[in-house]
């Protein structure tokens, strides 16, 4: 086992290599740069950027040389000093961006997570015992609407109905007052106040993914001849579904956490930009259109990255998973 | 009749399936048909799809106004009710709808719509109204329905440009049924060639491919659009914009299903049937399209039918950042992306139909894909 | 250093806590003799010092009576220095958020504008400049030497003495250095009338609180070009020497760059230097000075202690304690976060009118719509030197301007585009704004859509392809590119579309990204653009009329040409060569009235060749408030040139409890 | 625990069934109608004794087996009367009725693995590939022998080396997946009996292996029920083992019992015509290998709402036209212990069939 990690974490290291370049390229691709992306920023507030201007801003930003020598300064300064570089929208170096976002975003995306297995496995076991049940139907219909309609959208109706019913639209992830307030209680239930909306919308689609999945797998455990032998040597019913079907069930859906690993880091952009929701997501996007290419690459870097990682420790969970491939390795 | 030799059948499968598998012997299509038939939401869904596509290939017979039918004095109309009984109270066997007449509220400048129970316009079939190319072949008038002029009908109301929402909802189908197709297809066919070779050759190939579809995952996809809707020409339309970046989607979307199919591959080529059709030196072609694929052909079938609607959505996704179909070409994503708006959820919130016509199609096919799986699985009577 | 001063500022409002708390008890009487007294402002301005508490903000006054700050009266100007704002409705009452929302630090100017305090300011009306910063000025027959007075004993936020060596340090070390990104602005050169020769002026100090400023030629306008360029002339020294690398050296400076989170030290004088309002390090005039992190989720603004203004009253301004910036990632949010009640001010266009209008009541907010000097809501403007010449020779024919002009509905592209707010008018300076002519707004305005296909016969496209579109008269594809970044303009294109291809003139979108779009204007990429010129007189901005540099797309290279001193870009003829020459009359005219009468030329050029094409007349912009904000006037003009809401003087807005 | 089997084994000659099936019917809904997949079916088993339960797949007898111990699927619809003989409780005089205990209860639960165990036909699929053999079968022990787990061990790992598995401790932590197809089938026979049922069902307990590791499989079986002194229900289509392992025998088709004997009678004097057509279909001791068996013509009909008549009239060779095809067949009895449904040997009786 070990070995086998050890060695795809050494495949990986090209693979990274290679993506790092991909990522640098493909960032500079869309036309303009920082400046020009700025620069028409500030021109339609009402400043007046002459050509002059831009080119010194270039200068300064170091974004007058060719591209490779960017990527080599960049990639030198990551390897040798752990400098991601700078934000030039935020101006700030980009681990002190990525630092500001990260706990709001983890703490988004793990409530969001936990709601999602939460509900996805229990109601997933229940339509599958009770297929073809009006409990079935009921949460089948429920996951597919959330499967069916789009995040942003969703997001505006519930904003509006919060609005209309409460007087409040409940944007962001904080009330006015507690924004730059110190945790105390009552900032926790603001949070958890302000969560409802974004679990509900960016937890729904994958929720009722989840849901799907955990009753097709258990659909196809319930039936399995194993469950039949269990019965015959006496165990109740409880014990049989949840060390049986249940156990086999959940490998899947416990191996597929590595793929999801990224999008813990992100969040939902789409959601979080219509919610205002001060995480990674909108921060990544709103680098990568105005061309903030530090941080939108050194943000893709580590999205790439964790999907690696991610790909990586599905493949050993699911390994470890299952006693078939364990035994190999142990084997070995 | 035919021979049964009884003694032959080393294995027997899941009891329940073998009483019922002897008895009525078939073939797996026709058993998955059977059982699919049973599946009544499956069915209903079936049939919805059908109409749906029905109705897109057909669309501009069946809208009764085109998409450039801007009209300033309908801007933001309300749904109009079909009638049957007129301001007198008579009864009328043919519905109709009253002349709309709008005005602007002087304070709030909000459109005012108020019907004129003067004018009287029936609903009729096969009325005259824009020039189309039907089926894009020759040219008519005719549509299936409508009111005479200057009568409307907006049976879904108006948007913000007069133009009549359903006409949009029924055109916009066109692209929003058809080119995700496009989308899965490539999808499809790239992971399962891929995803086959992987799983089955295994070796130094399977580690190859493996590292590309990890690149490939961890390619930066937006800043990718956004360099491509800024490189093509300005006079390639939208529609075929949108066509590429589906494409380039499903070039990088492959991917999920390569993995579930190599994994599928991987765990079937070890199993003693393949294994004996190798010793006994089958070909490896006719051994993977022969022996592998029908073993898992009912598991793509179905993640192809629930990967449509995931496309379908992903459509009005890159209409909200700007990247999808643009008005005046109509998809179900633009008209999401023009309903959400907090204007209108608030004022005029029959432009939500849309989102109801893509619920109505994503829920089609997931029912439809849940049919097919529950049918194509063996454990199930 | 630093602290040795805050110690003195203790012991100094130590003693002026005792006298304050005596004072406080009378501030309810006094109140009304004060309001007679308020028609001569010198001696109101003297009585905050006497009544005490009463005439500050309750914050401020705790913190005096803490020890923290120095009294009033010692941190206001002397008395007769001190500026009175006249108030818009009535006396306001201390405290209270001013709540708004933006989109973060992209927005500088959002935040900036509001709270900005320029040495001299426009009047209501738009058409001069007032005192605001300086006390008042002198200037000589032939408008050469202006001698500017500043306002004795007025602080930095920091509570330093703002003197005529903090404009000098600006002129000396910061503007003429052009350390902090910007070339020398235009204002202070002179032109020579004869040779069009451009020379710097001048700076000198006189006294503390007097400099001058002299012009080797006539500069007519320097004081409202210098209330446009560079609002600021002045800057607090005493700050800037401790990061300038002339006073501390490079390495210093890198150092201090890297300190406070930059990368570079020039970026970092650029930041610091000229959007100065977003750091809470570096002291202001302004009325609310930063006090957190513009990153941040909300960016909050407090009080300056120091402010220089006060009410007729002498109350010191502002009213109201902070302005708190929530950042926002959408449109929306800033428009439910109106309805609910979040935000307290906000700013929309016609767009949302009328969702707002509807929610007034069950929002207790009032919408006040102020007009713009827009030209037109919906247009195009046709690049005159677009590269394919082809399409630059229809351009620049006259016939072709007015086929696409009389081709469009504007009945329709108004009712759908400005939801009836607008008039169906041409591209033109809407009554009441300098440059108004007589039938402008008529000129060209009718649908005639058989007279359009005529003319454009006439012109020669009668060529047709397989799909009827016309083609130019060597058989070459003729297309109209419309470039576009904002996505909010599609249903006027949309429409635009139908008409122009209507009259057989195939017309394409290109939608791509501000950024992307800016460099392509740059490069002369951009055939057709559908920005609106907005300008409160060409004489004061001439960026958008006059083809001076790239900006522009309906000039294109011309003004690459005056940019380059025509070594690139394209030579300006015929009326374009004249708008230009104008303008050089303009610059080194000797009087007011001169300068009118040009700039009036300029106007009727404009309207006579109509290189801008407008399908829709201006739509107001509309400040939504809180019916407890209270004190913002109606019916002013919404520029740039007059900073947008701060023309309203926000030091003097309040929240009526 | 020995005195405990050899009192069961003194039982099993006084004539007392241990467990006695009468009028078992299983209904299944289905789209088209009610399928009838067990239509009637009575046996005996006594104690100590082995059944042969023959017949083609889908005949129903793997259901009628399961229904013992109420393991069918909940759309299996099942009436009749299934009598188990609670000796060993002290309740010889009164068997319960296991079809009238609530399947998913305690007291059915207490007799499942414990009195009656059962064996499966895959032993791949009917362990769980998540547990290892050792979990699987301190399981059962644990419920209904010990609660300790070390002795729980103790008890498997004794059964293991009973059937013949070597190095037990170690097999013990392993997988199903790392055993091979016999030797699973050997853990499974080990986990049946650890706790001594008193009867075992086994239901094709040797179809899924090869024919050396089959004879194996079968003759362990043989010396543990020696060794045990327990009833064994031998569900089956190989006429071979049935031969081999039976003490009696049951031919099922069609969801009924068509012919019964004891072995000896079904081999050397079957009555049936589906018995005939089975006996020479069998591959003959000594016989010529290559010689291509013989089978049965036709196929089986579904019995959704079948009319009353022969379920194998359409393959029978020997039908009566208007007879086979018009009612339904009675049991006739050609000797004490020999019961067949035909109508070819019910004219004695015609007067009862009507």
């Amino acid at each position: 086992m070990l070995q086998y990690s050890i060695k795809r974490i050494v495949m990986a290291i090209p693979v990274v290599i290679f993506i790092s370049f991909i990522v640098f390229y493909i960032i500079q691709l869309p036309p303009g740069d920082y400046v020009s992306s700025y620069s028409a920023q500030m021109t339609a507030a009402g400043e007046i950027m002459t050509q002059d201007d831009m080119d010194q801003m270039r200068a300064n930003l170091g974004l007058d040389r060719p591209v490779y020598e960017q990527y080599a300064i960049w990639i030198k300064k990551i390897v040798f000093e752990g400098d991601f570089g700078y934000s030039f929208n935020y101006n700030k170096p980009v681990i002190d961006v990525v630092k500001q976002y990260m706990g709001l975003t983890l703490v988004v995306s793990i409530v969001t997570m936990l709601f999602q297995y939460l509900v996805a496995i229990p109601i997933g076991i229940y339509t599958a015992v009770k297929q073809y049940s009006a409990g079935d139907y009921f949460f089948s219909g429920l996951s597919f609407l959330g499967m069916a309609t789009p995040n942003f959208l969703l997001a505006i109706i519930l904003m509006y109905f919060s609005y209309t019913w409460f007087g409040d639209p409940l944007l962001g992830l904080f009330s006015d007052e507690y924004v730059n307030a110190a945790w105390s209680w009552d900032k926790v239930v603001d949070l958890l106040k302000h969560l409802v909306i974004p679990v509900i919308v960016i937890g729904l689609a994958s929720t009722a993914d989840l849901i799907r999945v955990m009753r097709g797998q258990m659909l196809d455990e319930l039936n399995k001849p194993n469950v039949v032998t269990a019965r015959s040597k006496g165990l109740s019913e409880t014990k049989i579904l949840f060390k049986y079907p249940t156990r086999a069930a959940l490998n899947p859906i416990v191996s597929t956490f590595g793929w999801s690993l990224s999008s813990i880091f992100t969040g939902s952009t789409i959601t979080a930009i219509v919610l205002n929701l001060p995480i990674q997501g909108p921060v990544m996007y709103k680098a990568l259109l105005g061309q903030d290419m530090y941080l939108a690459g050194s943000w893709l870097l580590f999205m790439a990255l964790l999907t690696v990682l991610g790909t990586l420790i599905s493949d050993i969970l699911l390994a470890w998973l299952d006693p078939k491939i364990r035994t190999e390795f142990r084997g070995n | 009749m035919r021979t049964l030799p009884i003694f032959k059948r080393a294995k027997t499968e899941a009891f329940l399936e073998s009483a019922a598998k002897d008895i009525n012997y078939s073939s797996q299509w026709k058993l998955i048909y059977m059982k699919f038939k049973r599946h009544k939401l499956a069915r209903i869904s079936l049939i919805v799809l059908g109409v749906l596509y029905f109705v897109a290939l057909f669309a501009q017979f069946i809208a009764p106004y085109s998409l450039q039918s801007y009209d300033s004095k309908y801007v933001n109309a309300p749904p109009m009710t079909l009638r049957f009984v007129d301001a007198d109270g008579k009864f009328h066997l043919r519905p109709f709808v009253y002349e709309l007449k709008s005005a602007r509220d002087p304070d709030t400048m909000r459109k005012i719509f108020v019907s004129d129970t003067e004018k009287r316009y029936a609903l009729k079939w096969f009325v005259q109204g824009e020039e189309y190319k039907f089926l894009g072949m020759f040219k008519t008038k005719l549509h299936l329905f409508g009111v005479e002029q200057p009568g409307r009908l907006f049976m879904f109301g108006t948007d913000a440009m007069g133009r009549d929402m359903f006409s949009r909802i029924v055109l916009g189908s066109q692209i929003s049924l058809s080119i995700p197709l496009v989308g899965v297809g490539i999808s499809f066919v790239l992971g399962l060639i891929i995803g086959g070779i992987s799983g089955y050759f295994g070796g130094w190939l399977d580690s190859i491919i493996q590292r590309i579809i990890e690149i490939i995952r961890s390619f930066p996809t937006l800043p990718l659009w956004m360099a491509l809707s800024a490189a093509i020409p300005p006079r390639v339309p939208v529609v075929t914009m949108y066509l590429y970046i589906v494409i380039i989607f499903a070039l990088i979307g492959w991917t999920d299903l390569a993995r579930v199919v190599r994994g599928k591959f991987i765990s079937l080529k070890n199993e003693d049937y393949v294994v004996a059709a190798k010793i006994a030196g089958v070909g490896n072609t006719k051994i993977i399209v022969k022996h592998l694929l029908p073993g898992f052909m009912s598991y793509l079938v179905v993640a192809t039918t629930l990967a449509i609607p995931n496309m379908i959505l992903s459509e009005t996704a890159m209409s909200f950042l700007g990247l999808g179909i643009r008005s005046p070409a109509t998809s179900w994503g633009v008209l999401l992306q023009e309903a959400q708006k907090v204007e209108n959820v608030a004022l005029y919130p029959w432009k939500l139909i849309p989102l109801g016509i893509v619920v109505l199609t994503v829920l089609a096919y997931n029912f439809l894909g849940d049919g097919l799986r529950d049918a194509a699985d063996p454990y199930k009577k | 250093m630093k602290r040795s001063r805050g110690f003195m500022i203790a012991l100094v409002s130590m003693v002026v806590f005792v006298t304050g708390c005596f004072g406080g008890n009378n501030a309810e009487t006094s109140k009304e003799s004060k309001a007679v007294e308020s028609q001569k402002p010198k001696e109101a301005a003297v009585a905050p010092g006497e009544a005490g508490g009463g005439k500050e903000a309750p914050m401020l006054a705790e913190l005096v009576k803490a020890g923290k700050l120095p009294p009033l009266e010692e941190r206001l100007p002397v008395a007769s220095d001190i500026m009175i704002e006249p108030v818009v409705e009535e006396i306001g009452q201390f405290g209270g958020d001013w709540n708004m929302s933006w989109k973060g630090p992209a927005d500088k100017w959002g935040v900036g504008m509001i709270n900005e305090e320029a040495l001299f300011r426009f009047n209501k009306e738009g058409k001069a400049v007032e005192p605001n910063v300086a006390k008042g000025y002198e200037v000589n027959d032939d408008s050469t030497v202006f001698t500017i007075h500043l306002r004795e004993g007025m602080k930095w936020s920091d509570g330093m003495p703002f003197t005529a060596d903090d404009v000098l340090f600006y002129w000396e070390h910061m503007l003429t250095k052009e350390t902090f990104g910007k070339k020398i602005y235009d204002a202070y050169y002179s032109v020579d009338p004869v040779t069009g020769d451009k020379a710097l002026a001048e700076v000198k100090k006189v006294d503390d609180y007097t400099f001058t400023v002299t012009h080797k030629y006539p500069s007519v306008q320097f004081l409202e070009r210098v209330a446009i360029d560079n609002k600021w002339f002045f800057a607090p020294a005493h700050f800037h020497k401790t990061i300038l690398p002339e006073f501390v050296g490079d390495a210093k400076t890198l150092e201090i760059t890297k300190q406070w989170g930059y990368e570079d030290p020039k970026q970092f004088l650029v930041e610091t230097g000229y959007y100065f309002w977003l750091h809470p390090e570096i002291p202001t005039l302004a009325a609310w000075v930063a006090k957190t992190d513009a990153n941040s989720e909300q960016f909050v603004m407090e009080r300056n202690p120091y402010y220089w203004k006060t009410d007729s009253e002498g109350n010191q301004l502002p009213y109201m304690d902070r302005i708190i910036e929530n950042q926002i990632q959408d449109p929306s949010q800033q428009l439910l976060g109106t309805l609910a009640g979040k935000y307290n001010f906000a700013t929309f266009d016609t767009a949302n009118f009328t969702v707002l209008k509807e929610n007034e009541k069950k929002g207790d907010f009032r919408v006040i719509p102020w007009t713009q000097p827009t030209w037109s809501s919906a247009g195009v403007q046709l690049n005159q030197t677009t590269k394919d010449p082809n399409l630059s020779k229809l351009f620049q024919d006259i016939r072709f301007r007015e086929a696409l002009s009389i081709g469009v509905n504007r009945q329709v592209v108004t009712d759908i585009v400005t939801s009836g707010l607008g008039e169906p008018i041409q591209a033109s300076v809407p009554e009441g704004v300098i440059g108004y002519q007589e039938g402008w707004a008529q000129h060209w305005a009718e649908f005639e859509p058989e007279r359009a296909n005529q003319l454009l016969d006439e012109i020669g496209l009668t060529k047709r392809d397989k799909n009827n579109f016309r083609m130019f008269p060597d058989g070459s594809d003729l297309t109209l590119t419309v470039f576009e970044s904002d996505t909010n303009k599609s249903a006027f294109l949309e429409l635009l579309k139908k008409y122009y291809e209507d009259m057989g003139l195939k017309m394409n979108v290109k939608m791509v990204e501000g950024g992307a779009l800016f460099d392509l204007k740059y490069a002369n990429e951009v055939p057709i653009h559908t920005e609106n010129i907005s300008v409160a007189n060409v004489a004061f901005r001439p960026d958008t009329m006059v083809p001076l540099r790239i900006i522009t797309p309906w000039f294109g290279h011309y003004g690459l040409y005056t940019q380059s001193g025509g070594t690139e870009g394209v030579k300006p003829e015929g009326d374009v060569a004249a708008i230009l020459d104008n303008w050089n009359k303009i610059k080194a005219s000797k009087s007011k009235e001169e300068i009118d009468q040009l700039a009036n030329e300029i106007y009727k050029l404009h309207m006579k060749n109509q290189w801008v094409i407008g399908y829709a007349g201006p739509t107001p912009m509309l400040l939504v408030a809180s019916n407890k904000l209270r004190n913002i006037p109606e019916g002013l003009v919404w520029a740039d040139e007059y900073r947008t809401v701060g023309h309203a003087h926000p030091a003097q807005f309040f929240l009526k409890q | 625990m020995t005195t405990q089997t050899a009192q069961a084994a003194c039982k099993a000659d006084d004539g007392q069934p241990l467990l006695s099936v009468q009028d078992l019917k299983i209904r299944i809904q289905m789209d088209n109608g009610v399928m009838q997949a067990v239509d009637g079916v009575d046996f005996e088993i006594k104690k100590g004794k082995t059944l042969g339960l023959v017949g083609e797949s889908g005949c129903g007898k793997s259901l009628t087996s399961r229904a013992i111990i109420g393991i069918n699927p909940k759309e299996c619809e099942t009436t009749g009367v299934i009598k188990y003989d609670l000796a060993s409780e002290g309740s010889a005089s009164d068997p319960i009725d296991l079809l009238s205990l609530d399947p998913k209860g305690k007291r059915i639960r207490s007799i499942r693995g414990n009195k009656i165990a059962m064996i499966f036909q895959e032993p791949m699929t009917a362990f769980s590939p998540m547990y290892t053999i050792g979990n699987q079968m301190v399981e059962m022990i644990r419920i209904h022998r010990t609660k300790n787990k070390k002795e729980a061990k103790k008890i498997a790992l004794e059964m293991l080396g009973k059937v013949g598995i070597s190095d037990q401790e170690k097999r013990f932590d392993q997988y199903p997946h790392e055993f091979s197809g016999g030797m699973r089938q050997r853990a499974m026979i080990a986990m049946a009996l650890s706790c001594n049922p008193e009867l075992l069902i086994a239901d094709e307990p040797t179809t899924a292996l090869d024919v050396t590791i089959q004879a194996q499989v079968l003759e362990l079986m043989q010396s543990l029920q020696r060794e045990f002194g327990m009833a064994i229900l031998l569900v089956t289509h190989d006429l071979g083992i049935i031969a081999e392992m039976c003490d009696e025998v049951a031919v099922m088709y069609l969801g009924k019992i068509v012919e019964q004997a004891p072995v000896r009678e079904i081999f050397y004097n079957p009555k049936h015509p589906y018995t005939k057509g089975l006996l020479k279909s069998m591959p003959r001791l000594g016989g010529e290998k290559s010689v291509r068996l013989d089978s049965i013509e036709g196929s089986v009909p579904m019995p959704i709402d079948m009319p009353p008549m022969c379920g194998f009239y359409e393959r029978c060779t020997d039908r009566i036209e208007g007879v086979c095809n018009a009612r339904s067949v009675p049991k006739t009895r050609i000797s004490d212990d020999h019961s067949v449904r035909c109508f070819l040997y019910s004219d004695q009786q015609r007067g009862e069939a009507q």
